[in-house]
């Protein structure tokens, strides 16, 4: 059981990293990953809002909806995800002004931050009980986290490369992630 | 003769990588003897599509060409990039492999030294995602298949996909012996009754363990003439032998031998000629530990539960993105900071 | 034996001493003339107190120490001063400075000088008050004011170290001068001593340099200096450097921004103890000293050489030679190329390298950095020169502070080794000096931010006032509206009309009362100095204007 | 104006539900109208899908309502209940299709759809769902390469156990070079849903048809 | 229907009534960021930047309506500082923005009437003088932003630009002829 | 709405603001779905559709929200239409929804529509807001073409696969083999290929950039003083 949650975990964060295989949750990959710590706020508030979710969504899903209301998973889930966000970002800006500041546009599009959508709806379609989605949404934040970081590392130290002009800013760090994106293909197959 | 210091010790990266390219030749010999020569005509083809793709893109770049090309680092890639594909692999897998390398992985950073990821280890993953059946027919060592290709034969095959009379591919090619390990276990086989196959010497495959012992000559050689540290080929084999040596106490029927991880696959190449490259390793002495310790856990995960045949690759790179975090955790106590900071 | 330490790092590169110290110390010929600059030291440039056409005697105080950290100069010989004015000096920037320029009458007339037999007896304060007016800086290649470095609380310090390392190429000033004049150097040592009340002196000399090393312990013998030793450490450059000196003779290790007194040492070139002794000794200004003249000249010496002297002129008496094409003020590590051949000799010349192609190969091409590391593996100061270089390259400055950008001493071995032969150095001290001149503007940014709200909020204040003052007026007004003041109506138009005239001079003047204190309150010292400098110029303008309209009105 | 705590909660909730119960509204009306269709639609599809490998001449009768649900067996391979469809001709049994699963393929779990004679041959076999590499082991999916139709008609009459295999291990089933460990697995599923149909024939075909 | 409508609307009067209770709750009065990005701005109070001066140019930036490209004074190196401040991407000057090099204002003595109208235009109080007297403008202090020069009324202020000197010399970015787009790069 | 207001929209959205190669929005479908022409295109214009759609309705509505409740009844706006849309072409176009089925729920969490919805609806009235949808839509379709167009032939060789599915089996003639006999290069439609063709996608939209800025200089430096 323990092993199995561990998996479950390991898999979520690497062999299965929400951004790097499942591509989702890019835009913020993308956009908070220029200052590295920028990237660990950004990190922070995604696992914080994503593990709530998970947690919440699966409450939705079994005790409101059932299978009668399939048909609303996505509108309940997306509007329970917004309010999360709506509230996370209200209590950022009190409590830390540079961080709210920094994460700019980006702290209100967790909310459409796929992967805050993806992955209550993977824990739906992958019929994972209350612990497992705790556990998956837990991963899956903290693997993009990781990416981010990682990301975020490489960007700060590639602001002093040669790159070429056109290659400069996004378009390198798109490169970038593509091949980190190739390493992360190394973890395929460890955990099935 | 603008600033100080006006002198100057006599180094140059060109000759840096000019012992490195020195320091991979035992291995080479080996490689030689034992599986034919068409592994020289892939170092060959990779060394002219590794210049040519340099020099095209230091001209797309606007820089200057001469200097660069006389660093030899882009042979060097070439050759580590060569080194990794199966000999008989078709021209086509070798030029793409290299312009990839070059190209994509090492010029759109900025070129020589500005590039986070191991550009060969990079042609190699780029070219086993793509082309895994190629990636994984492996020449077999002299001696060994029912069949032995002559070198016309092999030239035959690399630039036109054709095989003498009806010989298939599989008569002169098998899967390496870290993969056929990983196959047979699959199938339940038992680790005794694997290793004694005809294809696995005294520690790994007939072949490849002498290739090995080559590049840990090279390697060795290396570390004398202190162009690299002995931080990154310890702490890569070691945690390798110590990961290893537990699994294969705890069931050796299901995990092999340390001793056989370090003389198979890249293992022996990567701790010396691959972690070691400066461009993408960390530089203070505990982050290259760090670094390696983590890529011989990886490679070890990556070669015995993944899906890979060999780990070495995929370890690198993954480490590779880790480099600047390492370094930047890792700084060293400055001068008179030493309790302070 | 002493327990010796060592840093990590250091490089070989060849001595190439041998060629200097065949010969001893001789005597510089009087050069034709001098050009002195007013600003040799760290701190504070000198006030010139000549006037052009002025004559001077050697020894005589040509500029005055100014400010807190700062330092006297000297007429280095008796003549004439022809000009003070801007001149090429030795600094790598090319720029002009002030400077005094003295034509040498050939008489070296001294001015007289007041020796001290009995300095034991004479204050500290007097004697740091003499050294400062006796122009005394580091001769050890910093110039610091050595006045302000010999002041320590009593039992602070343990060790004074007297640095006879001379750890770079081609320098032997301080080798000659340990051979020739070591009595002198250990008096100058032992004052040094109980100025900063320290215990024991140790002085460390780089053992390729047996015959100085022999002479300075036959010194101590002969002058029975206790707790003194001579110490020979390795050969290593740069072992000279003062951090790495200390650390190797004591263990302690001082990190930039940490003043080595507060570890309880303190540190100083043998040149520095000379002249420090010769000044209390026998009231001598530090006027000239030893210069190595080395490389592409045909007899390569130590010159004791007068402050001023052109550097031509120096070279040219060891012989110069053809293919020189440029001289280098200091060593191959740490010296700077000089921009013009026209400067003179500074307090901080050691040596004079005439340099050639033969010498010097020019540079070689510059590859980017493949992050080899072997510039941290030499580096003294432990520091992780290519990342130092990736963000002074970038211009990440923060960065760059991050990775302690100023911990760097500028030696030069991580250059030395680089196989991609990037001028490291070279980014480092751009990016320092890009670093100070934003942390100037930064501080400039903040004060004016201060001054600005200042003045918003006097301003503030003042319409505050402003309008509280009209509002007591308006209130007043009524009242006396509503209050029969007046027994003659009749006079009340004109009445009204000389009130508000009244009211409009009261208004100017208020306003003038306000302005006129503005800017004369809370002013700084260096702002009322520069205020009284501005009202003495009026008042001269004044008297010159007053002078004129009187002769007008005699006429 | 200053609003108090309980007042702004109040006045935000009640304007989010009404947003909430006017496009709750909105889509269980849309449902409402469309779900039906889409449900014919989604049986059609499955329907597509089955006569791949379930000529219409071996049936006659509505196999989607002709179901019947399997308990997890190893040899289907499955964890759950699956669904087996039940064709029949003029209402005798022909050929059931049963859903199993290779759980050893290269990169994870193989789902296919088996559809078997009335006499234990095969009528055909179809992977639905896979995660072999893409350009390697993914020759088993008919839209890549038709290596699955070499099922059809096999049998464990006409092979012995040891032809359940691919010729490179001895047996009779072809494979390509470089990819055999998704062929073996495709291959031992396929042989062990046949000898699952043996053991259970009867019990599959039973119950009333609809 | 009815069950979708009564799911839905739990929902959104739990989620509602929480994010009502939190707007007040966490409230947030001013802006602290202000002061942060005043702090990094040159403090020449010049309004070149289109604001009445540097604080003003900062609430704007903070409130979003400002780029960080507009303060010539602060050079390309403000700009990187509020880019990292605020963690966005470094922006040049646009074409029409023009730097000028450092320089300080100069009352020419013999011309001035003393009329203090230029002490009244100074934002940093840098000049020194009474009514009618002559004024002075204390170099160290000025900084440079050429308000005194329109209210003079005999034109006596010129702007006298800063020279280099040993003092503010500068080491210059290396310069090697080899890889000559290096020596261009950041 | 005057010609140029509209001019004005429609350059942001395809070219200036581009989300695809410029705002880096909505990148995720962009980046997974663009594995052929076909599929991009289709999600591209499924997408457009959302974006209009619910710019109108945002723009209409939002004068009724408070600031607080402002994102989640955007999105639950945004969830309704991608809902209604969803079902109603699985009942009426089930031929079409086949191939958009699994990406039209993907829409909800595109960032590009909320953030459109955010910079643009929320200010304007209604009729812009559409077009400034559409057009940010088709622009984000524009690059999932040429996107997808590149990763199909590196990947594959072909062009227009699959395009049977959504124009019915005649149009499987449309194919185009580009290179006959291709080994296909899988890495171009594995997620790495995806980011490194984007990044090469920009690097051109800069390079294009970069020959208009350099043209535009020496075409007004030709200018003589006047
Ligand atoms: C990154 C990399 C991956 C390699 N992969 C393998 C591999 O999977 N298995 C292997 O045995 N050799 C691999 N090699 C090649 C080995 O260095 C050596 O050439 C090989 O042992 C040749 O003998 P073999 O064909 O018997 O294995 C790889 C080399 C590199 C650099
Ligand atoms: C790299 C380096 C090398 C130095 N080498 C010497 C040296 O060999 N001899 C010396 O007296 N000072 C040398 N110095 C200067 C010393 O650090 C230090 O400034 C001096 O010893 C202090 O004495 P002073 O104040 O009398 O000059 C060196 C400095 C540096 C940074
Ligand atoms: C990246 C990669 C992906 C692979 N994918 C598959 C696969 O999907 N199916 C498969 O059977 N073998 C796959 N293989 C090959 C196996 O590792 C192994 O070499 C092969 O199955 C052994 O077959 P052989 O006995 O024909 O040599 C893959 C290999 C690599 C390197
Ligand atoms: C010790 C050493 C190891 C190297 N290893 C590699 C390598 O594994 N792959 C590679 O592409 N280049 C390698 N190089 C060459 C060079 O550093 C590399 O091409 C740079 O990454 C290019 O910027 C190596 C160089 C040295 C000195
Ligand atoms: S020695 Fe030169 S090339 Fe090597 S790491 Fe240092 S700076 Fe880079
Ligand atoms: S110059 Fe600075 S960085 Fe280089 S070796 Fe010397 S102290 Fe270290
Ligand atoms: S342009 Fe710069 S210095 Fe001038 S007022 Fe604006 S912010 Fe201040
Ligand atoms: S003196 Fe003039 S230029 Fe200088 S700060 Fe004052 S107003 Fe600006
Ligand atoms: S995070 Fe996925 S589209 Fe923006």
């Amino acid at each position: 059981m323990m092993t199995e949650y561990l998996l479950l975990l390991l898999s979520a964060v690497f062999v299965n990293n929400i951004v790097m295989v499942k591509i989702l949750g890019l835009c913020p990959f993308m956009g908070v990953s220029k200052k590295l710590e920028a990237a660990v706020g950004m990190g922070a508030a995604t696992t914080f809002v994503l593990t709530l979710a998970s947690g919440s969504s699966y409450l939705i899903n079994h005790y409101l909806l059932g299978p009668d209301l399939a048909y609303l998973t996505t509108l309940s889930f997306i509007v329970v995800i917004a309010g999360i966000v709506q509230f996370t970002e209200m209590v950022i800006q009190k409590t830390s002004p540079e961080l709210y500041q920094t994460l700019g546009i980006y702290l209100p599009l967790i909310t459409t931050n796929c992967a805050v959508l993806g992955v209550p709806l993977l824990n739906v379609q992958e019929k994972h009980n209350f612990m497992q989605s705790l556990i998956f949404g837990a991963g899956s934040a903290l693997g993009f986290t990781l990416v981010m970081v990682l990301f975020a590392g490489l960007r700060e130290r590639m602001e002093g490369a040669d790159v070429p002009g056109i290659f400069k800013g996004s378009a390198i760090a798109m490169v970038t992630a593509g091949l980190m994106s190739l390493s992360f293909m190394g973890f395929s197959g460890l955990i099935k | 003769m603008a600033f100080s210091p006006f002198i100057t010790k006599p180094s140059s990266v060109s000759e840096i990588m000019l012992q490195v390219l020195f320091a991979l030749i035992p291995g080479i010999l080996f490689y030689v003897w034992f599986y034919g020569p068409a592994i020289l005509v892939s170092m060959l083809l990779a060394s002219l599509t590794a210049l040519a793709t340099e020099a095209l893109m230091l001209k797309l770049r606007n820089r200057p060409v001469a200097p660069f090309l006389k660093d030899n680092s882009a042979l060097l890639t070439a050759w580590l990039l060569a080194l990794s594909i199966p000999p008989l692999a078709p021209w086509w897998l070798v030029v793409v492999g290299t312009m990839f390398a070059i190209s994509i992985s090492k010029h759109l950073y900025g070129g020589l030294g500005n590039n986070p990821f191991n550009p060969a280890m990079v042609g190699y993953a780029v070219l086993i995602i793509s082309f895994p059946s190629y990636m994984t027919h492996w020449l077999t060592p002299d001696g060994l298949g029912d069949i032995t290709l002559g070198f016309s034969d092999q030239l035959n095959y690399i630039f036109h996909g054709i095989l003498p009379g009806d010989i298939k591919l599989d008569a002169v090619t098998m899967a390496t012996p870290l993969d056929t390990l990983k196959t047979q276990l699959h199938m339940n086989g038992q680790m005794k009754t694997i290793l004694d196959m005809p294809i696995y010497g005294h520690f790994a495959g007939v072949g490849s363990e002498w290739v090995s012992f080559g590049f840990l000559l090279g390697g060795l050689y290396l570390f004398f003439r202190r162009i690299i540290s002995w931080h990154i080929p310890v702490a890569f084999l070691v945690t390798l032998f110590a990961v290893s040596g537990a699994l294969h106490l705890v069931d050796p029927s299901r995990y092999a031998p340390p001793l056989f991880h370090w003389f198979s696959g890249a293992a022996m190449l990567g701790a010396f000629f691959i972690l070691t490259d400066p461009v993408t390793s960390p530089t203070t002495p505990k982050g290259r530990m760090i670094f390696a310790c983590g890529a011989g856990l990886l490679t070890f995960l990556i070669r015995v539960y993944g899906g890979f045949p060999d780990g070495v690759a995929f370890a690198t790179l993954l480490m590779n993105i880790s480099v600047p975090l390492i370094d930047a955790w890792t700084q060293p106590a400055v001068f008179g900071r030493k309790d302070r900071s | 034996m002493r327990k010796l330490y060592t840093f990590h790092g250091g490089v070989h590169p060849a001595t190439c001493k041998t060629q200097s110290t065949g010969k001893p110390i001789a005597k510089a010929k009087l050069p034709s003339k001098l050009i002195i600059p007013l600003h040799q030291h760290v701190g504070h440039s000198a006030r010139p107190v000549v006037e052009v056409g002025e004559r001077v005697q050697k020894g005589q105080l040509i500029g005055r120490a100014d400010g807190h950290v700062s330092s006297a100069v000297h007429a280095s010989t008796s003549g004439t001063v022809t000009a003070i004015d801007m001149q090429p000096v030795a600094h790598p920037s090319g720029l002009p400075e002030l400077c005094i320029t003295l034509i040498p009458d050939g008489l070296e007339e001294w001015l007289e000088l007041e020796p001290i037999d009995d300095w034991q007896s004479v204050p500290h304060t007097e004697l740091r008050h003499r050294l400062r007016n006796a122009g005394v800086v580091g001769l050890g290649g910093a110039v610091f004011p050595s006045d302000m470095k010999l002041y320590a609380h009593k039992h602070k310090i343990k060790t004074l170290v007297i640095n006879g390392a001379e750890c770079e190429p081609y320098i032997t000033c301080d080798d000659l001068l340990m051979r020739e004049r070591a009595a002198e150097i250990l008096a100058g040592a032992e004052l040094m001593r109980t100025l900063l009340y320290a215990d024991e002196v140790l002085i460390g000399i780089e053992d390729n340099k047996p015959e100085a090393i022999h002479a300075m312990r036959s010194a101590v013998i002969a002058g029975k200096h206790a707790n003194m030793e001579i110490v020979a450490v390795p050969t290593i450059y740069p072992g000279g450097g003062a951090k790495q000196l200390i650390r190797v003779l004591t263990g302690i290790e001082v990190a930039a921004g940490v003043r080595s007194t507060d570890l309880g040492v303190q540190c100083f070139n043998v040149g520095t103890a000379y002249s420090a002794w010769r000044a209390i000794r026998f009231g001598e200004p530090l006027i000239s000293r030893i210069v190595t003249v080395t490389g592409n000249v045909a007899s390569p010496q130590n010159l004791e050489t007068l402050i001023g002297t052109p550097i031509i002129e120096l070279v040219a008496q060891a012989g110069a030679l053809q293919g020189t094409n440029g001289y280098i003020m200091g060593g191959p590590m740490m010296g700077v190329l000089l921009p013009s051949d026209q400067a003179g000799v500074i307090k901080a010349t050691n040596c004079i390298i005439a340099a050639s192609d033969q010498l010097f190969p020019p540079p070689k091409t510059v590859l980017p950095c493949i992050r080899c590391t072997r510039c941290a593996d030499v580096c003294p100061a432990q520091l992780q020169p290519q990342d130092l270089y990736w963000h002074a390259r970038a211009k990440n400055f923060t960065k760059a502070e991050e990775y302690h950008l100023f911990d760097c001493i500028e030696c030069g071995a991580c250059s030395y080794v680089c196989p991609s032969n990037i001028p490291l150095v070279q980014y480092y001290r751009f990016a320092k000096s890009e670093i100070w001149a934003q942390q100037a503007s930064q501080k400039a940014a903040n004060a004016a931010r201060e001054r600005h709200e200042f003045r918003e909020s006097r301003l503030e204040r003042e319409k505050r006032e402003k309008a509280e003052k009209l509002a007591a007026k308006e209130k007043a007004a009524t009242k006396s509206e509503a209050a029969p003041v007046s027994d003659k109506p009749d006079t009340g138009p004109v009445d009204e009309t000389q009130r508000k005239i009244q009211a409009a001079i009261d208004h100017a003047r208020a306003q003038a009362a306000t302005i006129k204190p503005k800017n004369t309150e809370q002013l700084t010292p260096q702002q009322l100095a520069e205020i009284a400098d501005i009202e003495a110029r009026r008042a001269r303008i004044r008297e010159i204007a007053q002078a004129s309209t009187d002769t007008h009105t005699r006429e | 104006m200053r609003r108090t705590m309980a007042k702004a909660a109040l006045l935000t909730a009640l304007n989010l539900t009404a947003f909430a119960l006017f496009g709750t509204a909105l889509l269980a009306f849309i449902y409402s109208q469309t779900h039906e269709r889409i449900e014919k639609s989604v049986e059609a599809e499955k329907l597509k899908l089955i006569s791949q490998i379930l000529p219409q001449s071996l049936y006659d009768n509505d196999i989607l309502k002709d179901t019947i649900k399997l308990s997890p067996d190893p040899l289907l391979g499955n964890e759950g209940e699956t669904t087996a469809y039940r064709a029949r001709l003029h209402g005798r049994p022909s050929v059931a299709v049963i859903e199993a699963v290779a759980p050893d393929g290269y990169s994870g779990k193989i789902y296919m759809l088996i559809a078997i004679r009335e006499n234990g041959e095969l009528a055909g076999v179809r992977v639905v769902s896979h995660k072999e590499t893409p350009g390697l082991g993914d020759y088993i999916d008919i839209a890549r390469s038709d290596w699955i139709t070499g099922f059809d008609g096999k049998s464990n009459a006409q092979y012995n156990d040891d032809d359940w295999k691919v010729k490179k291990d001895g047996g009779k089933f072809d494979y390509m070079a470089g990819a055999t460990i998704t062929p073996r697995a495709v291959v031992k599923a396929v042989h062990k849903a046949l000898q699952y149909f043996a053991l259970h024939r009867d019990a599959l075909f039973a119950g009333e048809r609809k | 229907m009815f069950s979708a409508l009564l799911a839905m609307a739990a929902i959104a009067i739990t989620l509602g009534a929480v994010l009502g209770f939190a707007a007040i709750r966490f409230r947030v009065e001013g802006n602290p960021l202000v002061d942060k990005i005043d702090a990094v701005l040159p403090q020449t109070q010049c309004g070149q930047c289109g604001y009445p001066g540097c604080k003003p140019y900062a609430t704007a930036i903070a409130e979003g309506a400002a780029d960080i490209n507009q303060c010539p004074p602060g050079g390309e190196e403000g700009i990187r500082k509020l880019a990292d401040l605020l963690g966005m991407e470094f922006k040049p000057f646009g074409s029409s923005t023009v730097t000028k090099p450092k320089a300080v204002a100069r009352i020419d003595e013999s011309t001035c009437i003393g009329c203090t109208l230029c002490i009244q235009a100074c934002p940093v109080d840098a000049i020194v003088g009474a009514a009618k007297q002559m004024h002075t403008v204390i170099a160290a202090e000025c900084t440079g932003c050429e308000l005194c020069l329109p209210p003079c009324p005999v034109d006596c202020i010129s702007m006298v630009s800063i020279e280099e000197s040993t003092g503010n010399w500068k080491w210059k970015y290396p310069v090697y002829a080899l890889t000559p787009s290096q020596t261009a790069a950041p | 709405m005057s010609y140029q207001e509209f001019k004005d929209i429609f350059y942001n959205g395809m070219w200036k603001q581009n989300t695809g190669v410029v705002q880096l929005l909505g990148m995720c479908p962009l980046l997974a779905i663009s594995t052929s022409v076909v599929n991009g295109v289709s999600l591209g214009l499924a997408t457009t559709i959302v974006m209009a759609l619910s710019g109108a309705a945002v723009a209409m509505i939002r004068q009724l929200v408070p600031n607080e409740a402002r994102i989640p009844v955007f999105i639950l706006i945004i969830a309704v239409l991608v809902t209604a849309i969803q079902y109603l072409m699985n009942a009426y176009l089930y031929s079409l929804y086949v191939v958009l089925g699994i990406f039209i729920p993907l829409i909800v969490t595109n960032c590009i529509v909320l953030a459109r919805i955010e910079a643009f609806a929320a200010r304007n009235p209604a009729i812009q807001s559409a077009f400034d949808g559409m057009a940010m839509g088709l622009g984000l379709t524009a690059v999932l073409a040429v996107l997808g167009g590149l990763r199909e032939i590196m990947g594959h060789g072909t062009l227009l696969s699959g395009i049977d599915l959504a124009l019915g089996a005649s149009a499987k003639s449309l194919v185009i083999t580009v290179v006959p006999d291709y080994h296909g290069f899988l890495l171009a439609i594995l997620p790495p290929g995806a980011f490194i063709t984007l990044g090469c996608l920009i690097a051109g939209k800069n390079w294009l950039n970069q020959r208009a800025e350099a043209k535009r200089i020496t075409f007004t430096d030709a200018i003589p003083a006047a």
